[in-house]
């Protein structure tokens, strides 16, 4: 089966779907290593010239890749023992949000995401990610349980955008998102957000108001989808590219802003390449800043919370 | 917008064609009652001043952090326009420094802290300056334990400051949220045509209050980016005040005639204490 | 227009018609002042023959009279610049529950009621009185305006019960109602019930657990209607009259039982039968126990209401 | 429930009919399977004892206020029965003082306080003993720093109480409103065939997270009151554990060999602080 490859990185996947032929060759005839070698070579150099600095629309594309890890990957790698909430208690089960409580290490946390399918028939359960309101409402009630248990409270943000429907406008999809906004910033115990993939708007700011915001290499975060801005700018969402350019949503651009805590590094040409190890750097990166986090006061996490947002773009004529 | 076309050109002079309902007004009908279509009851945009001029008790109004602008944080520019450019073009068509204006005044006698976007200026979309005058707003009306009045027209972040712009609704977000726990005056929003995107889904939407103006679009998205994902027409009347109402979301509809009377109402809550 | 009339008080209504025309007589010829002296003295004894003591299912009868004040016309007579609210913000506008904000006396006070038509069209709109989901949770943002703004929350009590119906049910109506009790009692304002007419059962409760229970002297507060009593034990609801009889629900036997802090007199033969002095008369009570309430420190106020609703019902074997 | 009509004499003492999917069930299996028909998976009701056994650990189980006991506060009788007759009658036919046994026990070897209603004594209904058994069950897991599990089958509030009974769902919301603020325990509720009326509108839909037995009825009223309100066929499925599991009012449908391990998991948050 052929894999699933962009544009820019075809050659790339072309010359792996080589070595993978050559290296069962040379596993009954051992004259094929030398060709196996050459070929290795090859893709590592490809990969450092290809992958080596990837432009922003490239990290968005990696960003959305179909093999990228999807947050409940990221849940079930991270967290033992997951309980999960499956409703808002008030209207429906919103399956584009995965949460739960559950063991983080020895720790327990409260979680949500916002959770995309791996193929077609998922995503339809799913809406592709995006949340209808009783997905955050869903998530203001594991909010509530964090502070009942007095947990911290963890969020993985993989989402184009809060669902664009008329049964999300009927139920208040602005109401729902201002409240999740509110509640987070306001929680009474230590939070975290990791953006995984898609930081889409406000159905990513949602639930990622936390007291710090890490992301993946490559992931973005940005106030409208780059096909939107370029709509919006010229009319033409195949101006994408340009439009990401000028959004300055990578991991690296936000944190250069002091707006990301931590960007965790992704290996060559995306996450999805090695699962294993994202998942380890993710684990790291959240032990230590929950570490960092829960020998504070939380008068004073909440403190540094609020001064932190409400200096956000401070810089006026 | 009311246009003058198709109208006599003897006339054009005196007649506004009301482009909800196609019809001919009178045009100092039309400015007495207070750009509303008196055919159709079309509420027509008014600019912050406008909208100050007739929610305020004459004079009452002083504007305060005013003199905030924006700076272009990301270097933001199409090959056609820089932000600063844009910037510029939206101040000299408005003769506004920002998409909103806040002060302090009376409605009816009653004292508040009012925040009014102008929808002229770039959309009303919030970016960082927008962002910070309401929260100074916020902040001003704690610490002069008096009630607030937002009266939104936006269209929601100012995409033209990225990140920062989204994370105002943070920001604004955090401040209405402090002001509920701390203060015990009324926060009313006046959601006028129209208030969506990152501005309803943050402090406009967590009001103690919702009223609206009959007719405003009132919705996180667009009815366009609504209609091209679920691939179908909209209902009739869809993201209307009216439907909001009907639904639970917002807590009165008001003429805009009758607007300085219910806002005042509600701001007297606590006025007294 | 033949006025409203139960079987057993048709004498009356009868007699009061003929009064009516004879004083129409007596105002162009004095020679019929004689026969409305008659009549009138007539009436006086056969309503105290009637009214003077009436069964409790006579009592559910005047709780239940088309005519009787409904919950909008207590907050009409006795609350000055309403405010209301109109929905939950998260699903819909129940109209079976009236809800806001405004003045009892010089004094703020939140407000909410479940109300019910008076007539078949508002009752269609109203669902006679019986709340969905949608509208205790519409309470639920009331009680917390009323924390917000520390002023007492005032609920009037009318309805047969919430409404038992295929969108209530999926849409939590069992869940909306447990979180209304629960927020009612850790309210931390004071707070006061008065049933007006009908206090059915689970949707009567839901909003009155208060500091103190006030209820009209014709108004009846049941675990289960007369009717659903008497289905249960004959399976025939026609025995509804021996039902209200053992179920003991009208207000002075819940008084009796000290439940019910103060029963309100009504007029004899209801109070549709004279509005304002009712509205007088709840006015009265309703300044007398929020006077009372409003000078004790509100921790003194939680402690006493839990002692109230833990001690309650508590004689064992 | 099952039962042997229909089935060959000689063969009686072997078999059961379901009365669910009508099919034969060898008996042995049916015990041995927990009273799950093997064919249909239709969950059979439990006492409050089988209750206990399935879901405790062997022996660990101590009931506490075993000793408490109705009295008629209402003098409540009809032509056919007083209630103290109809209390003696349950007590006799279930072995049971009231409708529920609360006490303290291990699943799987986490500690917990247990309240288990029994739908065979007068319908699980929920009068004064149950309501005071339940507030001190939360009361003592708050002090013993324990979690709790309530386990439901109940029609609701015990009409022969009359507003005595009513009240218990103000007595025990209460109590878990204090155990919910007080305490950093899980309170988690285990729905089971039925579920219903004030017992769910109180206490049972407060828990923390809520779990139920496959095709469990929960709903607030009764689907026969809900068919007369509203003149119509109810949909296939209507308030059953599937059915609000779908709707996001309850987290969980375990099968009973399942429930044991879930629940052990649930009130293990919090447990080791
Ligand atoms: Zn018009
Ligand atoms: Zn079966």
């Amino acid at each position: 089966m052929r894999r699933f490859s962009y544009d820019f990185e075809t050659k790339i996947i072309d010359l792996e779907e080589k070595l993978r032929k050559v290296n069962q060759l040379a596993s009954q005839n051992p004259s094929f290593e030398r060709e196996v070698k050459e070929l290795e070579r090859k893709i590592e150099n490809l990969k450092k010239k290809v992958y080596g600095n990837p432009t922003p629309w490239q990290r968005v594309l990696f960003s959305r890749h179909p093999e990228r890890p999807k947050v409940r990957d990221f849940i079930n790698a991270l967290i033992n023992g997951f309980i999960p909430v499956q409703g808002d208690r008030l209207f429906a089960a919103d399956n584009a949000i995965v949460a739960g409580i559950g063991f983080f290490g020895g720790r327990e946390v409260a979680v949500c995401g916002t959770d995309k399918g791996k193929n077609t028939r998922e995503n339809l359960t799913k809406n592709f990610g995006m949340a209808h309101p009783e997905g955050y409402r869903k998530c203001l009630l594991v909010m509530e349980l964090a502070e009942r248990f007095k947990i911290p409270f963890l969020t993985f943000i993989d989402t184009p955008g809060a669902y664009p429907g008329i049964g999300a406008e009927e139920r208040g999809q602005a109401w729902a998102i201002a409240r999740c906004i509110e509640k987070m910033l306001w929680l009474q115990v230590p939070t975290l957000a990791i953006i995984t993939g898609e930081g889409g708007s406000g159905g990513a700011i949602a639930i990622a108001c936390a007291d710090r915001i890490l992301m993946l290499e490559n992931a973005y975060y940005s106030v409208i989808s780059p096909e939107g801005c370029a709509s919006i700018l010229w009319h033409d969402e195949k101006r994408a590219e340009e439009a990401a350019e000028v959004l300055k949503l990578t991991a690296s651009d936000l944190h250069s802003f002091g707006l990301v805590y931590e960007v965790i590094p992704e290996p060559l040409g995306g996450c999805h390449r090695d699962p294993n190890k994202i998942f380890k750097r993710v684990r790291e990166s959240i032990k230590k800043h929950l570490d960092e986090l829960m020998v504070k006061e939380i008068g004073t996490i909440l403190e540094e919370r609020h001064n932190f947002y409400r200096q956000i773009g401070n810089i006026f004529k | 917008m009311v246009s003058n076309e198709n109208v006599n050109n003897q006339e054009e002079t005196k007649w506004l064609r009301c482009s909800n309902c196609r019809d001919l007004i009178y045009k100092r009908i039309f400015f007495e009652n207070q750009k509303v279509c008196p055919l159709c009851n079309f509420h027509y945009r008014l600019t912050a001043h406008e909208r100050i001029e007739l929610l305020f008790d004459k004079g009452s109004f002083v504007e305060i952090n005013a003199h905030l602008s924006s700076v272009d944080l990301l270097g933001f520019k199409t090959p056609e326009e820089t932000y600063e450019e844009t910037l510029r073009r939206n101040q000299e068509k408005t003769g506004l420094k920002e998409a909103c204006i806040t002060g302090r005044g009376k409605i009816k006698g009653v004292e508040c802290i009012g925040i009014v976007f102008d929808f002229f200026f770039m959309g009303g979309s919030m970016g960082t300056v927008v962002g910070e005058k309401v929260a100074r707003a916020f902040e001003e009306a704690l610490s002069k334990e008096l009630p607030l009045v937002a009266v939104t027209a936006s269209g929601g972040a100012r995409m033209q400051e990225g990140i920062f712009s989204l994370m105002q609704m943070a920001k604004t977000s955090l401040l209405a949220g402090r002001f509920k726990r701390e203060s015990q005056k009324a926060f009313v929003t006046l959601m006028t045509n129209p208030t969506t995107g990152g501005v309803l889904a943050s402090f406009a939407s967590l009001a103690d209050f919702i009223i609206a103006e009959p007719g405003a679009l009132i919705g996180f998205a667009g009815p366009r980016v609504i209609e091209k994902t679920v691939k179908a027409k909209l209902p009739k009347g869809f993201q209307t005040a009216e439907f909001l109402y009907e639904r639970g979301l917002i807590d009165m509809v008001i003429p805009r005639s009758k607007l300085s009377e219910s806002i005042s109402e509600v701001i007297s809550i606590g006025v007294n204490r």
